[in-house]
């Protein structure tokens, strides 16, 4: 399997405190990797720094080989970000919205459709984002990832204001897309089952 | 995984405008709040001044001039505030899209937004400080140019103080010492013209300005997101 | 050549080789100073033109220059420490704002006290030195204000370098829009000692001002950078040793 | 000796100007210090917190 994504010797810094130092993983083809570890111990600001939102004070995160910081549009373009905060306008309606990601990466227009009623989103189409609950909310973050065509999924705490169902469909997408070649690198501290081979690395 | 094409840097920037434009119009309060400010502001100094005619039109340039950089700059604050707070800033950096291309879009949009819109009324402040007429076409033509300045300007400092609790108040103070050269030939531009003297100068100026601008600001501000947004 | 560089760039060696450095400047800054003071008040001939009062140049013209100085040692620390993310860069950067604000407010209150005799006014806007001088104040404003708004260090220093560098390409037009700015309504046409057209008498004690205020400038740049450095390091080892050695 | 003091009836502004320089010096100096001080307590206080946490 194709080694995709590797950090080596990461460390970073917050304010005053050290969170990780000389941390080392690698991600492959088909595999997930779970970041775990009690709250605070720094599983956002992990994957923030691995996405390239953070600077790391020392180590080197390379995407296919490559490292990210010199290459970030290779990275970027076959990455996407699922994070706690929804990252789409809630004036606009969701239609408005997945268009707009049209227009920042590659996306599967063809599959608008499908991944919508997948993701139970159908008739909330017209509707401003506002108006939408937490849950469906973040089943429109996840319709932006099931569209992009994107290798690698980063996701932190996907599992938060989900119900039992939503929680599985998370798992069940994961699984389809790790059996698609695709890796994936999630934070949460709750213990999850997979299909697919499951790496997992704990933060103290 | 069928690989679809990558959009082009024209479908982002299309994209960031469309999308955008849209929520201006969703909120039409950004687009007017600058204009009633405008216009406010500029009603003040006959008041505080008084009527005279002759008074009026020597301070008529330079009062249009600081009332239109006052309205951009209370408007410059939520340029990425926004995006910073529910999460977008996120996508925007994380995007295949080079940011610096974003960041003009974003830039862009808030000259429509608040910028033409004050060029579109200044003929009509410029009316009431008795601005003979082709003095207003030399005023429209220096503010078009010296907003978008103004809007490049505004974009660096609203990207480096998004993320602080109190940035407006800090906005002002880092962008307007940097907008005086804009405010000088701006104004003087204005001034000269009625007193038909030559108004080139201030015009190239301000036209270099903002090529200048154009160039250099959408790096800086792109900088400035991905470290405020850390 | 490039060891030392790189040798300096290292933090607990810059501030090792620091320390020494500060006295002698220190020293020799004071040196110099002092005799341009001497020589400036007492000996130099007096302006046929302005008499005694232009003397004021001898404070006047160091400060003006230090505070540009100031401002394009801030500058390029701050291209430095974002291109190599050198921290010592951005120490560099954080400790010659508040020396180049000083210095500009120096060279505002002695360019207006000066002022006041030839022009008869504390302050004339005809004079585009001294509105430039008052724009430059009002940036190393902005540039601390937005250093002190933000809380975490790192940060502080990256998004106060994006501002410096955007100031720095801002500064060269300011002072070209204020020159144009004044020569409109022809300001009083100033004659200014200042250039080296000046009598030798006149001039040296000028020349040991300007390094005096240097070399003072440097040692002071260089105490206030060593203890910018020792904050952002406060977590090193040599630095707890350092404190250790020195408490116990 | 007086005259030479009198900076031919301007000495109160060169005299004033050479005062200011000194005092923005000495305030220059002083900001330093205690700039150095600040954090040399900062550093003192965290280094007692870790050796207590130890």
């Amino acid at each position: 399997m194709t080694e995709l994504l590797r950090g080596s010797g990461l460390t970073l810094l917050r304010g005053d405190r050290c969170l990780f130092r000389g941390l080392d993983f690698a991600l492959h083809a088909r595999e997930a990797l779970q970041v775990k570890g009690p709250n605070g111990s720094g599983k956002t600001s992990l994957l923030r720094a691995v996405a390239g939102l953070l600077d790391l004070e020392e180590g080197q995160v390379t995407w296919r080989g490559q490292p990210t910081l010199g290459h970030r549009q290779a990275y970027c373009d076959e990455l996407v970000w699922f994070a706690h905060r929804l990252g789409f306008k809630a004036d606009l309606t969701l239609v408005d919205n997945l268009r707009f990601e049209a227009g920042l990466r590659r996306t599967r227009m063809d599959r608008f459709d499908e991944v919508l009623e997948r993701l139970g989103l159908g008739r909330l189409t017209r509707l401003p984002l506002r108006s939408l609950s937490a849950g469906q909310q973040r089943r429109v973050s996840l319709a932006r990832m099931l569209l992009a065509d994107a290798r690698l999924w980063l996701m932190d705490e996907p599992f938060t204001n989900l119900d039992a169902a939503g929680q599985a469909l998370v798992l069940e997408l994961i699984d389809a897309h790790l059996a698609e070649g695709g890796a994936c690198m999630l934070a949460s501290h709750q213990p999850i089952v997979l299909q697919g081979t499951l790496k997992s690395l704990v933060l103290q | 995984m069928s690989a679809a094409n990558r959009p082009t840097l024209v479908a982002g920037l299309v994209a960031i405008l469309r999308r955008d434009l849209l929520l201006a119009f969703k909120r039409p309060g950004d687009v007017l709040n600058p204009l009633f400010f405008f216009a406010i502001v500029s009603t003040l100094f006959p008041l505080a001044i008084g009527p005279a005619p002759e008074q009026l039109v020597a301070i008529g340039p330079g009062v249009v001039w600081v009332a239109a950089l006052l309205a951009m700059l209370i408007s410059m604050n939520g340029m990425f505030l926004g995006d910073f707070e529910d999460g977008s800033l996120d996508q925007l950096i994380l995007s295949p899209q080079p940011l610096p291309l974003l960041a003009l879009g974003k830039t862009i949009t808030h000259w429509l937004v608040s910028g033409l819109p004050l060029v579109l009324v200044s003929p009509l402040i410029a009316v009431t400080y008795q601005m003979p007429f082709d003095t207003i076409g030399v005023m429209m033509a220096t503010l078009s140019l010296g907003t978008i300045s103004l809007s490049l300007l505004g974009s660096v400092g609203a990207a480096l103080t998004v993320g602080l609790n109190r940035g407006s108040a800090l906005l002002s103070l880092l962008v307007l010492p940097l907008a005086m050269p804009i405010l000088i030939f701006g104004a003087r531009t204005v001034a000269l013209a009625a007193s038909n003297d030559v108004v080139s100068a201030g015009i190239y100026f301000l036209a270099a300005y903002c090529v200048l601008g154009l160039s250099l600001a959408p790096f800086a501000t792109a900088a400035a997101l991905r470290i405020s947004n850390e | 050549m490039w060891t030392f560089f790189h040798k300096l760039a290292s933090p607990p060696h810059f501030y090792d080789i620091s320390a020494r450095f500060i006295p002698w400047f220190a020293v020799l800054g004071l040196l110099l100073i002092g005799y341009g003071t001497v020589a400036g008040l007492f000996f130099a001939p007096a302006d046929y033109q302005q008499g005694d009062a232009f003397r004021i140049i001898y404070v006047h013209v160091p400060a003006a220059y230090l505070s540009m100085m100031a401002y394009s040692i801030m500058a390029v620390s701050a291209a430095i420490g974002l291109i190599w993310r050198m921290k010592l860069a951005h120490a560099v950067a954080a400790g010659a704002a508040p020396l180049g604000a000083w210095f500009t407010f120096l060279a505002l209150a002695t360019g207006s006290i000066w002022g006041r005799p030839m022009w008869g006014t504390w302050w004339e806007w005809g004079d585009p030195r001294l509105t430039s001088e008052l724009i430059m104040l009002f940036l190393y404003f902005g540039y601390m204000a937005l250093r002190a708004a933000i809380d975490d260090t790192t940060k502080a220093d990256k998004a106060s370098a994006v501002l410096a560098l955007v100031g720095a390409v801002n500064i060269p037009i300011i002072h070209f829009s204020v020159e144009w700015w004044s020569s409109l309504h022809q300001g009083p046409t100033l004659v200014r000692e200042g250039g080296p057209a000046i009598e030798p008498a006149m001039l040296y004690p000028l020349l040991a001002m300007i390094f005096g205020f240097t070399f003072f400038f440097g040692a002071l740049l260089l105490a206030r950078v060593r203890t910018e450095v020792l904050s952002r390091e406060h977590r090193a080892r040599w630095v707890r040793n350092m404190m250790m050695g020195e408490s116990a | 000796m007086t005259e030479m003091f009198a900076m031919g009836n301007y000495g109160a502004y060169v005299w004033s100007s050479f005062g200011l320089t000194a005092i923005v010096m000495l305030a220059c100096v002083a900001q330093a210090r205690s700039r150095q001080r600040t954090v040399y307590q900062q550093i003192e206080t965290r280094l007692k917190a870790m050796e207590s946490a130890e």
